[in-house]
């Protein structure tokens, strides 16, 4: 038996390597730099954001109420409005198409497909989610508009509102369908056994068991698709035209703040102009939109992940 | 409810098997079962982990129709209908012989939901209210959630979330529940009111019930099937086989085989 | 109840049933998730057959390289590697495909230590506290930034205030912030993925918490790090909002050499060509779309494997 | 059934295989007193009703002990019941015995001094047995200290009767009641410590401790 | 320790303890044959070491039965050991009792028929004893039914001894040893009893079954 | 080694446990215990779910340093060390005293690796392959692996993963190994060959397990602490406490504190 005095010694030496210490400081370096790129963000576009409400031109006013936008015009005129009427409108024509296609995939994949099924459909879907947004412009602008929209709907311009309406939809399905299946995924498995076994249906089983305990997890999907509309990007400036005036017409073609912001940069403004920094006014009411649907949409997700830990 | 009380004196089987055997695929999981269960009384099937139990007792109430690749030769008759015959509707079979699981699984929603779930979906609306305070004393849930019928069922222990998920089972009113391992999450004193209740409910249903607990077995149930895996004589497939199917005081004292006496007395493998 | 009627009464409940009822409103239900799975599907597939159809006949015909060399080529592959044109059927991709990869390898050698990092610190050693927290919010936020808003903090930070200009450096830095977020989540989650157990048997070895993560934990999770950055690199790959501020819209033709050279990438040419109104740039830009789409089906294959291989081994 | 409800029903059996076993020897000890054949051949009968109680506790006891684990005092009850039923099935023997012994000299001559001691050591060990059966039933360790302190007046009894009965042998009429008798006081002075092993397994219940009494 | 182990510690305890009885029944009958005043002590004071066997082995069989749950054979084998050490401790008791017999008689004349018949009884219920635990060593319930057997040898010998000692009774000076010699003689009955108890052990050991030979 | 076998022989104890009690944040997990485990033994803790013999084990090897806000109060010496002193490196704490889990955890990684691993961090990199095959074969795993060393951990069935956790524990030559519930996750046979090995082990380690199965507290262990949850007076803070300690023989056969009875005998709650 060895002296207590040995194992003392023995318990309390402490090996220190300096290796541990400059790696942890790396990595918790990196994850501060997170807070770095926030940081910079809110910084760079608030403060050029400002720089463009000094602009006597501009009016916090007019910026809210004005129902054109056209700040390279002559006389510019800086009315948000239009730009996020628009947004939400090819926003809420996305949902119209991806909610309910999302949703039903999902439902679909976690409750009926068979395991071949199922490893088929799913990286398909993921392969839909990762095709770049350029491609979908150029699909809606080149199939659906002539093959769709100016087949069924005569009338309708080349740049069009529905058609890239359509497009982000179609470009969001993954989105939704990829969490709403994980969520329904996360529903452990008993619980659908267990309703099967009271002899519930199938169709019961998933609509008034597994949706219900999945629908945290369904409406942060969709929270966050519509997130990804507003978004989008590259679609509705390819596809949705650039119509600065408020308008609610389908056919015609609209201007969202993203496609805005594109257009503006094209037009190689130059710094300090107050084009220039009407992209970061814009760019700060993008973020503010984003912001609060994201953070929401991660809120509910947690809560319900929550329940089955 | 009263065609039960009056059955309930005679001994005879509920569920008649006749050479059962089933496979996932090309595997063969159990094969060759021959038994008869007998109604009120609680029969155990006990064997060594992967002998067939749970792919068993799934196929009394057809579960295993939802297992891909899962199919059941022989036949199963039950009170005499044979429950694979193509005009069985298998939504049907499961209304008249519950399930219990391992892992209690309660619906998250509120307690009495959990029950008139089961319910609604069986068409039996009327009195609802009374048919939850039934199945829930029945279950000998009802004193300790009788002020709480609103409260998630998630928010209960383990064991009354197992007594809930017996609870729901019964509302529907079965003949017969079947248990698959109902106790292994819980711990031994919510394990030991699973068990009385089990003495209960067996005076107006038939209980199967899988354990891996030799004890629980022996302690509870009237009647205990025990099985095995053999291995093929090239040792390249393994079936679970029925070895010796008793009651349960005679197979614990005076098992007739003796692969049974060396599993009961812990001397196996 | 005489046991002969009841006998026939469960004949009766289990044979005759609700079946036929029940049977209609089931296959109603499936036949409608059906619709839009093949919905959801077809889209796809049009999508792709769309892009092939228009084109194969551009990246298949025979044509000449006409203002810069005079060589006939028969071989898709060059596609890749001449310069653009102002004419469609002789517009390569060259300087784009480069400008791609280029930034590519900015984006890996940045991404890769700063997410993993990022990750293994907030999932292993950050002290469960507010702050930590307020890192976690951010990055679930900042992975939801639309990309645009990213292509204004680049030309705000990288391009004006740092002055790399508008050059491949600003855009590979730009694609690294946005794409970081979505790397470090990625990593996070292939972290918790290992289970708790094992760090508890390691820690009750005797390791030191550094041991324990490095030794055991990371190596379990480095399947899953590659495959998030993989991800991460395919969305990168198509990202084109953010480079347009980098002016990489701008006509390049020439490849960049230092990594302030001015650039173009693959989805920016692309956009490119869409843009023009004569009907032949379309077959110009579904080419380019092939190629982007080809780029990520092996980026995406590649993150499957992985995937798949690694889930088989936890 | 319970376990608990599986044990009350063995320690009912065995209490009604007391009675039977006490019924037997009450009548055993009177058919003596009494030379009365009838009760005699009652007390005989007894036994296969014993004999039927004694197996069925057995089985019971096996059938209780395979199914379930027990520990503590329901461990000690069971075990207590088991041994118990072992002695009262012995005390039962000792009631055919003393039937047996009345068949055989109800018509002959007895000694009276003997016949009396009999009686007397007869309705000690009655007394011991119920006592006893008593203590057990009533986890009463006093009870059975104090019942198996009584075991020494029946070996008193015993000794004293062996010293008188080689004096008492003057007429050779009473040799076959004497001889049968003194078989009788033997197998009593057997039951006496029966009854004491009864006691030791009340102590046992209560105590946990095997003791010598 | 295994519960493989415990019960073959528990086995062989009882054998052990089987032997002690055995040599205390052939030392008391020996003594009581020779009228061996020394070899009648030794066998008494075997006793202790009787109980201490007996007591050790309801000790470790409660302690067995409170830590494992014991099924089947086991479960059979432990009951055997359980009761065949009671039946062993009343046979010890025996073996005191002839001791007992030999200090009272030793300088005493006795009739030799019946001291004969005693020592040949004693020889029987040694013979008994031994096959009977032989036959629980080697779940040999033909050696166990056979043993039981001789049974009726020792009910005949003891019956037909009630019979020939009035009839012997003359000498007065043989009384003492006389009727200390029949108790014995119903001693030893009782020892048959429980050398057919020990069989029935066995019986039960091996086929499960309660049955009274 | 070798000290180890010489020292096995008296009965000292290896830890004494002195009014300790476990926190978590303000809620008090158990309190006030005070027991002394004996060298090479093994000590069962059993007691109804939630009574915190997870909380108490864990404080023997400060695994309970990596909970946040479980704060230990009172002291743990370890052969005369107190466990708790500010001096002590918990890691060095963890390498003599060793613990196994709960659910079988392997690293994912080949059977060799899963030992070496610990003997590395150890630096008892010397004779790596003996080690090895010294440690499965004291954890009865060598014969079953020997020819499948590089083979993944995973691959093993659940009760051989259990006793290659149990053979890298003690391949780094600790003098206890701890056992959280080890066989709850095992079906009746690997747990019998567990139970079998700990019979090995105890001749040369102490052994603490957390058992929610009273048989096999019963069957194998040599002492026993039965411990259970106190309600505070106004039925807000439930505290675990220890009841009874005692030798296993005794506790099971003539227990002091009728609780422990009530328990043990299945009449508890
Ligand atoms: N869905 C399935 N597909 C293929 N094989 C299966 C499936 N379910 C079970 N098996 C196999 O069938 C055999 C029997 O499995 P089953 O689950 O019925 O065993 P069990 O006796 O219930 O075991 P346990 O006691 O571990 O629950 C096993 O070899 C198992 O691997
Ligand atoms: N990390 C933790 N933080 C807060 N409370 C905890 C934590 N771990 C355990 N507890 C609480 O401490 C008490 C004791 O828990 P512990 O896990 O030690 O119990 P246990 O006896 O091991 O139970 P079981 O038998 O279910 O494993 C419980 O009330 C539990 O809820
Ligand atoms: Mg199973
Ligand atoms: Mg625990
Ligand atoms: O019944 P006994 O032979 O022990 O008197």
């Amino acid at each position: 038996m060895e002296n207590v005095n040995d194992l003392r010694d023995q318990l309390t030496k402490t090996i220190t390597r300096p290796i541990e210490k400059i790696v942890k400081f790396f990595i918790t370096a990196s994850a501060f730099a997170a807070i770095l790129i926030s940081i910079s963000i809110i910084f760079t576009l608030l403060t050029e954001a400002i720089n463009f409400f000094q602009d006597p031109a501009v009016t916090f006013k007019g910026y809210f109420t004005a129902t054109r936008w056209t700040p390279t015009f002559q006389n510019p005129e800086y009315g948000v409005i239009v730009l996020i009427s628009s947004t939400l409108y090819i926003a809420v024509i996305a949902c119209l198409i991806s909610f309910p296609l999302g949703l039903f995939s999902a439902i679909y994949l976690s409750e009926f497909a068979t395991k071949r099924t199922r490893k088929v459909i799913k990286p398909v879907l993921e392969v839909l989610a990762g095709v770049p947004t350029v491609v979908f412009g150029y699909f809606a602008l080149n199939w659906i508009t002539p093959n769709i929209i100016q087949r069924f709907i005569p009338g309708t311009g080349v740049f069009n509102a529905l058609s890239a309406g359509i497009a982000v939809g179609i470009m969001i399905i993954p989105t939704v369908a990829s969490i709403s299946d994980d969520a329904l995924n996360a529903v452990p498995n008993s619980l659908r056994n267990g309703s099967l076994a009271l002899g519930a249906t199938r169709r019961i089983t998933s609509l008034k068991i597994m949706f219900p305990a999945a629908l945290s997890g369904i409406i942060a999907s969709f929270i966050l698709g519509f997130s990804r509309a507003i978004g989008e990007t590259m679609i509705v400036t390819i596809a949705g035209g650039q119509y600065p005036e408020l308008n609610l017409d389908p056919r015609s073609a609209m201007y969202t703040i993203t496609s805005s912001i594109v257009n503006v940069s094209l037009g190689d403004t130059p710094h300090g102009t107050t084009a220039y920094n009407a992209l970061f006014a814009l760019g700060i009411t993008l973020f503010i939109m984003t912001f609060i649907l994201n953070i929401g949409s991660d809120y509910i997700a947690r809560k319900y992940r929550k329940e089955y830990e | 409810m009263e065609t039960k009380e009056t059955v309930q004196v005679n001994s005879e089987s509920v569920f008649n098997v006749t050479d059962l055997s089933v496979s996932y695929g090309d595997f063969v999981a159990i094969k060759n079962v021959n038994m008869d269960i007998t109604k009120n009384k609680i029969t155990a099937f006990i064997g060594p982990s992967g002998c067939g139990k749970s792919t068993l007792i799934r196929s009394f109430n057809r579960m295993n129709d939802l297992i891909l690749g899962a199919k059941v030769n022989g036949t199963i008759t039950y009170q005499g209908v044979d429950l694979y015959d193509k005009m069985v509707d298998p939504v049907q079979v499961r209304r008249r012989i519950g399930m219990v699981f391992q892992k209690p699984n309660p619906f998250p929603k509120t307690i009495k939901e959990n029950i008139t779930f089961g319910l609604k979906v069986n068409n039996m609306t009327d009195n609802m209210d009374d048919r939850v305070e039934k199945a829930l004393t029945q279950a000998a849930l009802w004193d300790e959630v009788k002020d709480d019928l609103d409260k998630n069922a998630l928010e209960l222990s383990g064991g009354q979330q197992q007594r809930l998920c017996i609870a729901r089972t019964i509302a529907v009113e079965p003949d017969t529940i079947l248990m698959d391992e109902p106790c292994s999450a819980l711990d031994p004193v919510a394990t030991k009111k699973i068990e009385d209740l089990m003495q209960e409910l067996v005076k107006e249903f038939s209980i199967l019930i899988v354990t891996h607990n030799m004890q629980q077995a022996s302690r509870s149930s009237d009647y205990c099937a025990f099985f095995t895996t053999k291995t093929s004589d090239d040792g390249k497939r393994r079936t679970g086989e029925l070895v010796e199917f008793n009651e349960t005081s005679v197979m614990f004292t005076t098992p007739d085989k003796e692969l049974t006496e060396q599993y009961i007395s812990g001397r196996f493998g | 109840m005489p046991e002969s009627i009841e006998k026939n009464m469960s004949n009766e409940t289990l044979i005759t049933g609700k079946k036929a009822e029940n049977a209609i409103k089931e296959s109603l239900f499936l036949f409608t998730l059906y619709i839009c799975v093949t919905i959801a599907i077809l889209t796809l597939m049009t999508l792709i057959y769309d892009v092939l159809s228009t084109g194969t006949t551009r990246l298949t015909s025979d044509y000449e390289v006409g203002l810069i060399t005079k060589i006939q080529i028969d071989n898709p592959i060059d596609f890749l590697t001449t310069l653009d044109s102002r004419y469609p059927d002789r517009a390569g991709i060259g300087p784009a495909f480069a400008g791609t990869v280029w930034l590519m390898i900015i984006v890996v050698s940045v991404t890769f230590p700063f997410g993993t990092g990022a990750a293994i610190y907030l999932q292993e050693f950050a002290p469960k506290n507010k702050i930590t927290r307020f890192i976690e919010l951010n990055l679930t936020n900042l992975a939801g930034v639309p990309s645009v808003i990213y292509g204004l903090l680049g030309l705000a930070v990288f391009v004006r205030l740092a002055g790399f200009g508008r050059s491949v450096l600003s855009g590979g830095l730009t694609l690294t912030l946005l794409i970081l977020p979505v790397v470090i989540v990625a990593s996070r989650e292939a972290l918790k993925a290992v289970p708790d157990t094992i760090r508890q048997g390691a820690l009750a070895l005797g390791a030191t918490k550094f041991q324990a993560v490095f030794r055991q934990v990371v190596p379990s999770a480095i399947p899953g790090m590659v495959t998030g950055m993989v991800l991460g690199l395919s969305r990168a790959i198509g990202e084109t909002a953010p480079l347009i501020f980098m002016g990489a819209l701008t006509y390049v033709n020439y490849f960049p050499d230092t990594p302030l050279s001015g650039f173009t990438a693959i989805p920016i040419q692309v956009y490119n060509w869409i843009g023009y109104p004569q009907a032949e740039w379309k077959e110009t830009a579904s080419a380019g779309i092939i190629l982007l789409l080809g780029l990520l089906l092996i980026m995406n294959s590649l993150a499957i494997f992985i995937r798949n291989r690694y889930e088989k081994d936890l | 059934m319970s376990l608990q409800e599986k044990i009350e029903n063995l320690e009912t059996d065995l209490h009604l295989m007391g009675r039977l076993v006490l019924d037997a020897l009450v009548d055993g000890v009177r058919a003596l007193e009494d030379k009365d054949v009838n009760r005699a051949i009652a007390t005989i009968e007894k036994d296969d009703e014993i004999d039927a109680a004694y197996l069925k506790i057995d089985q019971d006891w096996v059938e209780l002990m395979a199914t379930e684990q027990l520990v503590a005092t329901d461990l000690r009850l069971s075990t207590s019941i088991l041994q118990a039923s072992l002695h009262l099935e012995r005390l039962g023997d000792l009631a055919v015995y003393l039937g047996n012994t009345t068949q055989e000299i109800f018509d002959s001559p007895v000694p009276e001094t003997v016949h009396a001691t009999v009686v007397e050591m007869g309705d000690l060990v009655i007394d011991m047995a119920s006592s006893a059966m008593e203590s057990l039933k009533n986890r009463d360790k006093d009870l059975a200290l104090a019942t198996a302190e009584k075991d020494n007046q029946v070996n008193r009894l015993y000794n004293s009767m062996l010293e008188e009965a080689p004096k008492i042998a003057g007429n050779e009429d009473l040799f076959n009641g004497l001889f049968r008798l003194v078989t009788c006081i033997r197998t009593l002075e057997r039951g006496g410590d029966h009854a004491v092993d009864i006691c030791e397994l009340t102590h046992f219940l209560v105590t946990g401790k095997f003791e010598e009494f």
